[in-house]
């Protein structure tokens, strides 16, 4: 079918979006919020591949640089021209601690130059096989120095080169965008405009699907997955782009040995918990979390924990809890989801002679315990940080800054595969040293993986043009369908 | 004595319960009432005795779950045990009024008593807020309230004692009824107000010539307006007759005792200080209720 | 408020409805006390084959989202419930009748002042306050038990002051002074004694809200533990499912139901019971 | 063996009924203006006057529930105005107060034999067992039995209420009662068994009323002396009999002639119709 | 009068300082941190860009000091800025308050619309089948959770009879039609579940005064047992209605969150969870102080309506 211009497609989506800051990452609507809004120097397209976005091309002449062209003749929203200057000051503005940038540590001692008008180049210290795909991130945007300067508040204006450009906006309640008519690829994007409505609550958001006052919503609630499906009028579209895990606080006992947290990771259910908590919408994870669609899946993995209760008791007793052992656990108690896992957790772990205590707490709580190192374990939905098998040294690598890196968990040959997986950039010379990181995390199993959540998009029959990818492009899927979605 | 006047109230054995825990309390017990064109019986009695409640059993104002049985009940010939519920409420304040005790709990709180009185023109006669209003302004100035046009917008408890009970009576006589029942109209007054207040009641009783059914213990009040009275005790009339025969003649003991109880103004102090010829019997022994 | 409205707030004296309200509580209150030794099954046993099962022979009232037995989590959801609120009333009781007839003592200026700091109380959301005890101490029962208590504690606190203020007026407690009663002396004897059926009517209300409110705080984690089961928290995570399978939700909602109606009859015959003008 | 057990000088009661935006006063009532007055130990003492004369606030003043704003008080041998702890307690012994209106004056929600117990529980007199034993006797005093301690006021007459309120102040022997309209609210019959109850417990324990009451009647019959009470003011004092026959102002002839005689020979408002 | 509403103002303005100042301070004890919230998983527990951005938001001055500097810009009529959103507290309150008073007043009306004459039926037909049922149908609004009953609604009303829309908030400005409808569900979920108190209150006060006297009065006029009822008891018996329905719409104002997210209705409850969640503490602070001042403001309209329907009360309250 031939594509149409016009009409408005009404989003409603889970998570509140409080700023429009397109460094300080603010959950998944605020990502394809800025991914409309702002642009990258490269992007990712529908396929998961890396595609021009503000540069039209690049090069990368060693495994630590990257050199940008960027395009002829672009401009920001408010009419000013792109500039080299203008990539530099936004790549400097993420290093900037006082920005908060959500993907400073990824990019570290890299140092931004402008060679001439149009032309930037991006280098690290060390080799990082990752730059650009990080570069390739929303999170990436390039922003107006001069704009910037002129003291506009941020979080509550935007002057991007995305396709789409700020109407109207009110924080946690609303945003609406309306079409960019200078957006650099000609033709896009095929709408009038995106209504944002940001809706928590479960029930409303998914009535609101039903009851037709929206055209799509972002996370289908697993229980309404396979109902919205049966419906004729709308189309879920699924992918794995998250994972749950359990957490442990390393540094201090009983979970300083590993023999214990391995224990853990025998004696969870995770067809229990795929099925009830996730309605069946979860596969349990029993070797290491990297997606099946990437080259650097290893299914030999595969299986390294099923459940087996009595490898658990064990494994236990050897650690020296042949009676058992009592443990607490932080639980988010604002979704279902985590509280349903815990409870089944706290029943499969009791088979092997553990007795958890289950801190329903709320979010800053749980963030400000953790950040204290003042709890057991822990109950963490992850969603994959970045379509590179890397990510790892950003859930448990030393100097990640990660937020999980006050489990206290260290360990050197760990860090040394993962420098040297860093410094290649041939997959396939990188494929033997992941599935060594991967053999070596589950060994020590810092986090037990659980399961693989599905995250759902589901809209009504009359949209057309969105693909879901799943991974760490999962939260981008609708960012990046948005300048090729229309309306039938 | 005159040839005896039609009877305008008739009340042959009434009788009016409530139920209790220990099954139906009769409050009034067989009483037998009548009461001409004109004439003013006192109805007097212990506390308690059935007073009050045989005066609602006329008006028709015990509300459920009290019931009100006669043999006869009629007014100017009128069945009010028969009659409707509407047909009732077109008599009550036209033909028959009342003046309640405590014109403070009797008069609401909320409303200006201007507009309480102009409420009895409105219920009756098909006139205007203003016309019912000017009424009653003037009805207060007959009831000898000063600066009645600006009294009309006081609130009851803007009024003093005595002004609240002359609004009462202005309510009670507004459409010149044939019978005003007053219960205790005077008693929660001092002596001087209750002096001003008998005084106004009966002079425009006289102009009006109404009946009136006088409820009261002031055996003192009994023998200033009366001209019959009857002796109630514990819900049955113990005797009834002219003002004369009962307090010079008395038949019942009851009624001597009660006399012999009343403490002489004007005679010197008895030595012994003793007044109480009505033996210590507990009249109203627990439970009454 | 008017004193004499509140002492007034019954139901229509139905002694039967109360007589059968009383049956019901007293049947649920032993159910819930001897709930280990009914034979119920396992309330805490997941069966995740077996999610959100409609009522079938092995389990009379069905299955709750993580397949466990509703029957058995009905009855023993029973006990938290009927101990939060019971517990809550009781520390809001306390506390707000203590401070509703402190005010009505104090001297003007210290009863003015009592009265507003309540009004800020009163208008203080419930949520929030829920948070800032959560966030300070945690969620455990007794927490639970005393923010409850505490955001009722306002009300009461009017209410009691109400009469108090009524009561204050009243000769007897002039007389009781002139027999020479200290200020407690009259707040315990003179003025408590006439409250008692107000209090049965407002404790018969926050009890309701108590239950009601315990099953918005679970969401905030001020709840009881999971797994644990409470009424409150049942609903709360079983309303998710009330689309799909309305079932389940039914159940504890019913429960929650019946006991509301019961106890507001209840308190009704209560009040009546302890006013013994009207016995 | 005449010596005066209340003496009353120059004392004066404002009420402040409204108050200015800071607090200041706005607006006062004169209750009680600049009374005097010396009454003997045993004897009964009326006040009389119209309502809202001060009587009661004068009243108050003496037995110190309220604070008096001038004036000085000695009663019983205490001075009013400096009571505080133990000489409080000592003066709330010997002072009692009979109130007005027998419903109110009892806590609804107690039971009698409760309520005439609290003044010896409040001064700590007595045992239990022998507090009990004396509540009944008190009980049986007024002519009830000790059958009716664990009643409620309620399920009394006017009558017996009244009586239960005078067991409750003679069950701390005071010497001195103020009776603040004790019998207006009762019916001829009741009032006069009552009135003989005080009379006879007067002699036999050589009381003093101070008895407040508009009824002159009642105060005819009763009191040794009697002071009339105007707008605040005392305006006429003397012996029952000489006030009654000879009132030197008229404000207290006006108040005599306005008694309904129960004669109806002596009609003023109503002809025989 | 004046005196006293004056009075009245000054004593709720000290009350309110304090209220201030007590809230500041638990605000700022909970444990939690805004910033490590708002820069999320990656940057939230870096200690240099958090401790850099607390010290832009002046989260890193002294307590005491950024007291004085709130209460400084409350004076001058600045409430400060959201940490999240940068935007003034004042315009966030402006948006959100009127929404608020929108649904809180629909709902209340509701309440006693059907409260009301529920109550009346309960206190006339008392002792009777039908002020029986009046009074357990009024208890059925509060005696299950506003979810529960919500949701219920929303099956009927939305999802089966597809009347009304099941939630979302639409501006009057962008459609009034749309607007009242949208309006409709929260508020008969409020109303609903308030009815049965206002019901409950209105058969006990007017069961008290329809044995008054003056209503015995108006019918010893002539007036029948309906109209004496209506005329007389009624307007007196609304003073504990009125002071339970005011009191009530106080504490609704930051305490609907439930019904807002389940509607998805943006008011100031769900702005005052979400802040306290992220702990916003400018957010916060503006919003408790807001609902405080509207509770004055309503306590002391409960109060002047209470004197209008009761003058005698008019002298008494202090
Ligand atoms: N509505 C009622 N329900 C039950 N009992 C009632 C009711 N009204 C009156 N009674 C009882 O009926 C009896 C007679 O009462 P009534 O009011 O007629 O006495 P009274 O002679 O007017 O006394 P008083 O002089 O004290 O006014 C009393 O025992 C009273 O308790
Ligand atoms: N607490 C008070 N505050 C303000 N004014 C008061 C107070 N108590 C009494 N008054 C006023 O003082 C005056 C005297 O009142 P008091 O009660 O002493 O009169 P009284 O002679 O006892 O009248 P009554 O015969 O009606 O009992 C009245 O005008 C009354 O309104
Ligand atoms: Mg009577
Ligand atoms: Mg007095
Ligand atoms: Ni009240």
């Amino acid at each position: 079918e031939e594509p149409k211009h016009g009409g408005t497609l009404r989003y409603g989506t889970v998570s509140e979006v409080v700023s429009l800051d397109p460094h300080v990452y603010g959950g998944s609507a605020w990502k394809v919020l800025i991914e409309a809004l702002y642009s990258p120097l490269v992007g990712y397209d529908k396929t998961g591949k890396i595609v021009p976005r503000l540069a039209e091309s690049w090069e990368q002449p060693d495994a630590r640089t990257v050199v940008f062209r960027l395009r002829e003749g672009i401009a920001f929203q408010d009419g000013s021209p792109v500039t080299a200057d203008d990539v530099k000051f936004s790549l400097d503005r993420l290093l900037d601690p006082a920005t908060g940038a959500t993907l400073r540590s990824n990019l570290q001692d890299a140092t931004v130059t402008v060679i001439d008008d149009r032309t930037v180049q991006v280098q690290k210290a060390s080799s990082d096989a990752t730059l650009l795909s990080v570069l390739a991130l929303p999170e990436a945007a390039i922003v107006s120095r001069k704009w910037v300067e002129s003291g506009v508040n941020l979080k509550l204006q935007a002057n991007g080169t995305g396709p789409f450009m700020l109407k109207a906006y009110e924080p946690s309640v609303r945003a609406s965008l309306e079409r960019n008519p200078k957006y650099f690829i000609k033709d896009q994007p095929y709408l009038d405009g995106v209504d944002f409505r940001m809706i928590k609550s479960d029930d409303a958001r998914v009535n609101a699907l039903r009851s037709q006052s929206l055209d799509m919503i972002d996370f289908v609630p697993w229980k309404d997955i396979d109902v919205l499906s049966r419906n004729a009028a709308f189309k879920i579209d699924t992918a794995g782009g998250a994972f749950m895990s359990l957490w442990f606080n390393a540094t201090s006992k009983p979970f300083d040995d590993p023999r214990v947290r391995r224990a853990i990771a025998y004696a969870v259910d995770r067809d229990a918990i795929s099925k009830a908590a996730f309605f069946g919408h979860g596969k349990a994870i029993t070797g290491a979390p990297t997606p099946e669609d990437s080259p650097y899946f290893n299914a030999d993995l595969e299986g390294t924990y099923k459940r087996d209760v009595a490898k658990a008791r064990a494994l236990l007793a050897e650690a020296g809890h042949a009676n058992g052992l009592d443990m607490s656990m932080l639980v988010f108690q604002g979704l279902g989801i985590y509280t349903a896992t815990a409870q089944i957790v706290q029943a499969n772990l009791k088979e092997a002679g553990i007795n958890l205590k289950l801190e329903p707490v709320e979010w800053a709580t749980l963030v400000e315990r953790k950040n204290r190192g003042d709890y057991q374990s822990m109950i963490y939905g992850v969603s994959v940080k970045l379509p590179d098998p890397d990510a790892y040294a950003y859930y448990i690598g030393a100097d990640s800054s990660y937020w999980a890196k006050p489990i206290g968990y260290q360990d050197k040959e760990l860090e040394a595969l993962l420098a040297q997986g860093r410094e290649q950039t041939d997959v396939e010379a990188r494929k033997p040293i992941y599935h060594k990181v991967e053999q070596r995390i589950l060994e020590t199993s810092p986090w037990v993986f659980v399961n693989w959540r599905e995250q759902a998009q589901g809209y009504s029959r009359k949209v057309q043009g969105y693909q879901q990818l799943g991974g760490a492009l999962s939260e981008s899927s609708p960012g990046i369908s948005l300048p090729t979605m229309w309306l039938k | 004595m005159n040839a005896p006047e039609p009877e305008l109230l008739v009340v042959r054995n009434l009788v009016t319960t409530f139920p209790s825990d220990k099954g139906e309390f009769r409050a009034v017990d067989g009483v037998d009432l009548s009461i001409r064109h004109g004439e003013v019986v006192c109805l007097v009695g212990e506390s308690g005795s059935g007073k009050s409640v045989t005066g609602f059993s006329i008006m028709g104002l015990i509300d459920k779950p009290g019931k009100v049985t006669a043999d006869t009940l009629s007014f100017d010939g009128l069945d009010l045990l028969g009659i409707s519920e509407a047909g009732f409420d077109r008599l009550r304040g036209r033909r028959i009024a009342m003046v309640f005790q405590e014109p403070m709990t009797a008069l609401n709180p909320g409303r200006t008593v201007g507009n309480q009185i102009a409420e009895v023109f409105r219920v009756h006669e098909r006139i205007g807020a203003r016309q019912a209003w000017e009424r009653a302004v003037e009805l207060m100035d007959q009831v000898g309230i000063r600066e009645a046009a600006k009294r009309a917008n006081a609130f009851p408890h803007e009024l003093s004692g005595g002004m609240r009970q002359r609004v009462m009576i202005a309510i009670a006589f507004a459409m010149k009824p044939d019978l005003i029942i007053a219960d205790e109209p005077t008693t929660a007054l001092d002596v001087t107000l209750q002096a001003q207040v008998l005084e106004l009641l009966f002079s425009i009783q006289a102009q009006t010539g109404s009946a009136v059914l006088f409820i009261t213990h002031d055996l003192g009040v009994v023998a200033e307006i009366a001209d019959r009275v009857v002796v109630m005790r514990q819900g049955a009339i113990v005797e009834q007759g002219d003002v004369e025969q009962i307090f010079f003649n008395p038949a019942d003991p009851y009624t001597r005792a009660l006399l012999a109880a009343v403490p002489d103004v004007d005679a010197p102090r008895d030595p012994r200080r003793r007044l109480s010829a009505v033996a210590h019997a507990d009249t109203m022994e627990a439970g009454h209720d | 408020m008017n004193t004499a409205t509140i002492s007034r707030f019954s139901f229509g004296g139905v002694k039967v409805a109360a007589l059968l309200s009383a049956a019901y509580l007293v049947g649920l209150v032993c159910l819930a006390a001897f709930a280990p030794m009914l034979g119920l099954q396992d309330p805490f046993h997941i069966d995740a084959s077996n999610l959100l099962a409609s009522p079938s022979s092995q389990h009379w009232l069905g299955t709750d989202e993580l397949g466990r037995d509703m029957l058995a989590r009905v009855v023993h959801g029973a006990r938290v419930s009927l101990l939060v609120a019971a517990a809550a009333v009781a520390v809001a009781c306390l506390m707000g009748v203590a401070v509703g007839i402190g005010a009505a003592f104090a001297g003007r200026r210290a009863e003015a002042a009592i009265i507003r700091i309540v009004d800020v109380f009163v208008s203080l959301p419930e949520i929030f306050v829920a948070l800032v005890v959560l966030a300070f101490i945690g969620g455990n029962l007794p927490t639970l038990i005393a923010t409850i208590g505490l955001l009722y504690c306002p009300q009461f606190a009017r209410v009691t002051w109400g009469v108090a203020r009524g009561v204050r007026a009243r000769d007897h407690v002039l007389a009781a002074r002139s027999l020479g009663a200290g200020k407690l002396w009259i707040m315990w004897h003179e003025v408590l004694p006439n409250m008692r059926s107000i209090i049965a009517v407002q404790a018969s209300f926050t009890f309701s809200f108590a239950m009601l409110l315990e099953a918005g705080l679970s969401f905030l984690g001020l709840g009881v533990r999971p797994p644990t089961p409470s009424w409150g928290q049942m609903v709360g995570s079983l309303k998710d499912y009330i689309f799909t399978n309305y079932w389940p939700v039914l159940v504890p909602a019913l429960a929650l139901f019946l006991t509301v109606l019961a106890v507001n009859i209840l308190g009704d015959w209560l009040q009546d019971t302890l006013n013994p003008e009207l016995q | 063996m005449i010596e005066p057990i209340l003496e009353v000088k120059g004392v004066s009661k404002d009420f402040v009924t409204r108050r200015s935006l800071l607090g200041g006063v706005r607006d006062v009532v004169h209750a009680v203006r600049d009374v005097s007055l010396t009454v003997q130990a045993g004897t009964t003492v009326a006040v009389v006057g119209e309502s809202g004369s001060g009587k009661s606030t004068l009243g108050r003043c003496i037995t110190a529930l309220d604070a008096a704003t001038s004036g000085t008080i000695h009663l019983a041998g205490h001075d009013v105005s400096r009571l505080s702890g133990s000489s409080l307690m000592a003066f709330r012994r010997t002072v009692q107060t009979i109130f007005q209106d027998p419903y109110s004056s009892l806590n609804p929600r107690r039971r009698v034999g409760d309520a005439i117990m609290d003044g010896m529980n409040i001064h700590r007199l007595y045992t239990p067992a022998e507090r009990h034993e004396r509540m009944i006797s008190l009980l049986e005093r007024v002519g009830l039995n000790a059958d009716h301690a664990r009643r409620y006021p309620h399920q009394f007459s006017g009558g017996q209420r009244q009586r239960i309120s005078i067991a409750r102040a003679l069950a701390l022997t005071p010497s001195f009662i103020v009776a603040d309209e004790a019998v207006s609210a009762l019916d001829v019959s009741i009032k006069a068994q009552v009135l003989d109850l005080m009379a006879d417990i007067q002699a036999e324990h050589r009381l003093t009323y101070l008895f407040i009451s508009h009824d002159l009647g009642v105060v005819r019959h009763f009191a040794d002396r009697v002071l009339i009470m105007s707008g605040g003011r005392l305006i006429e004092e003397g012996p029952t009999d000489q006030i009654f026959e000879h009132p030197r102002e008229e404000y207290t002839q006006r108040l005599i002639d306005a008694v309904p005689r129960p004669n109806p020979d002596r009609r003023r408002f109503r002809a025989r119709g | 009068m004046f005196a006293f509403i004056v009075r009245r103002l000054a004593t709720s303005l000290i009350s309110l300082a304090m209220a201030a100042g007590v809230v500041f301070i638990a605000i700022h004890m909970l444990p939690g941190d805004p910033v490590a919230i708002m820069l999320g998983e990656q940057a939230g527990s870096d200690p240099e860009a958090v401790a850099r951005v607390r010290a832009q938001l002046g989260l890193d001055q002294p307590l005491g000091t950024q007291f004085a500097h709130w209460v400084a810009g409350l004076a001058s009529g600045d409430m400060g800025t959201s940490l999240r959103t940068g935007e003034a507290v004042s315009t966030e309150l402006a948006r959100r308050i009127p929404r608020s008073l929108e649904l809180i007043v629909a709902g209340l009306f509701i309440a006693v619309a059907l409260g009301v004459p529920l109550g009346v039926v309960a206190a006339r037909e008392r002792g009777r089948v039908a002020g029986g049922a009046a009074a357990v149908i009024a208890v059925l609004g509060f005696s299950s959770p506003v979810f529960v009953l919500g949701i219920i609604l929303i099956l009927i009303f939305s999802l089966g009879l597809g009347w009304l829309p099941s939630s979302g908030y639409i501006p009057f400005s962008d459609d009034p039609a749309l607007h009242l409808m949208s309006l409709a569900l929260p508020a008969l979920t409020v109303g609903l579940n308030f009815m049965g108190v206002v019901a409950r209150m209105m058969r006990a006060s007017l069961v008290d005064t329809m044995s008054k006297d003056y209503v015995k009065l108006a019918r010893a006029k002539g007036m029948s047992r309906s109209a004496a009822i209506r005329r007389h008891a009624l307007p007196n018996a609304m003073v504990p209605v009125v002071a339970i329905v005011g009191i009530r719409a106080g504490s609704m104002l930051g305490g609907t969150v439930i019904i807002e997210a389940l509607f998805d209705w943006p008011g100031l409850s769900s702005l005052l969870v979400s802040a306290s969640f992220a702990r916003d503490y400018p957010v916060i602070q503006g919003s408790l102080l807001a609902v405080f001042a509207i509770f004055i403001l309503i306590s002391l309209s409960i109060d002047l309506i209470q004197a209008s329907i009761d003058p005698r009360t008019r002298r008494q309250t202090s």
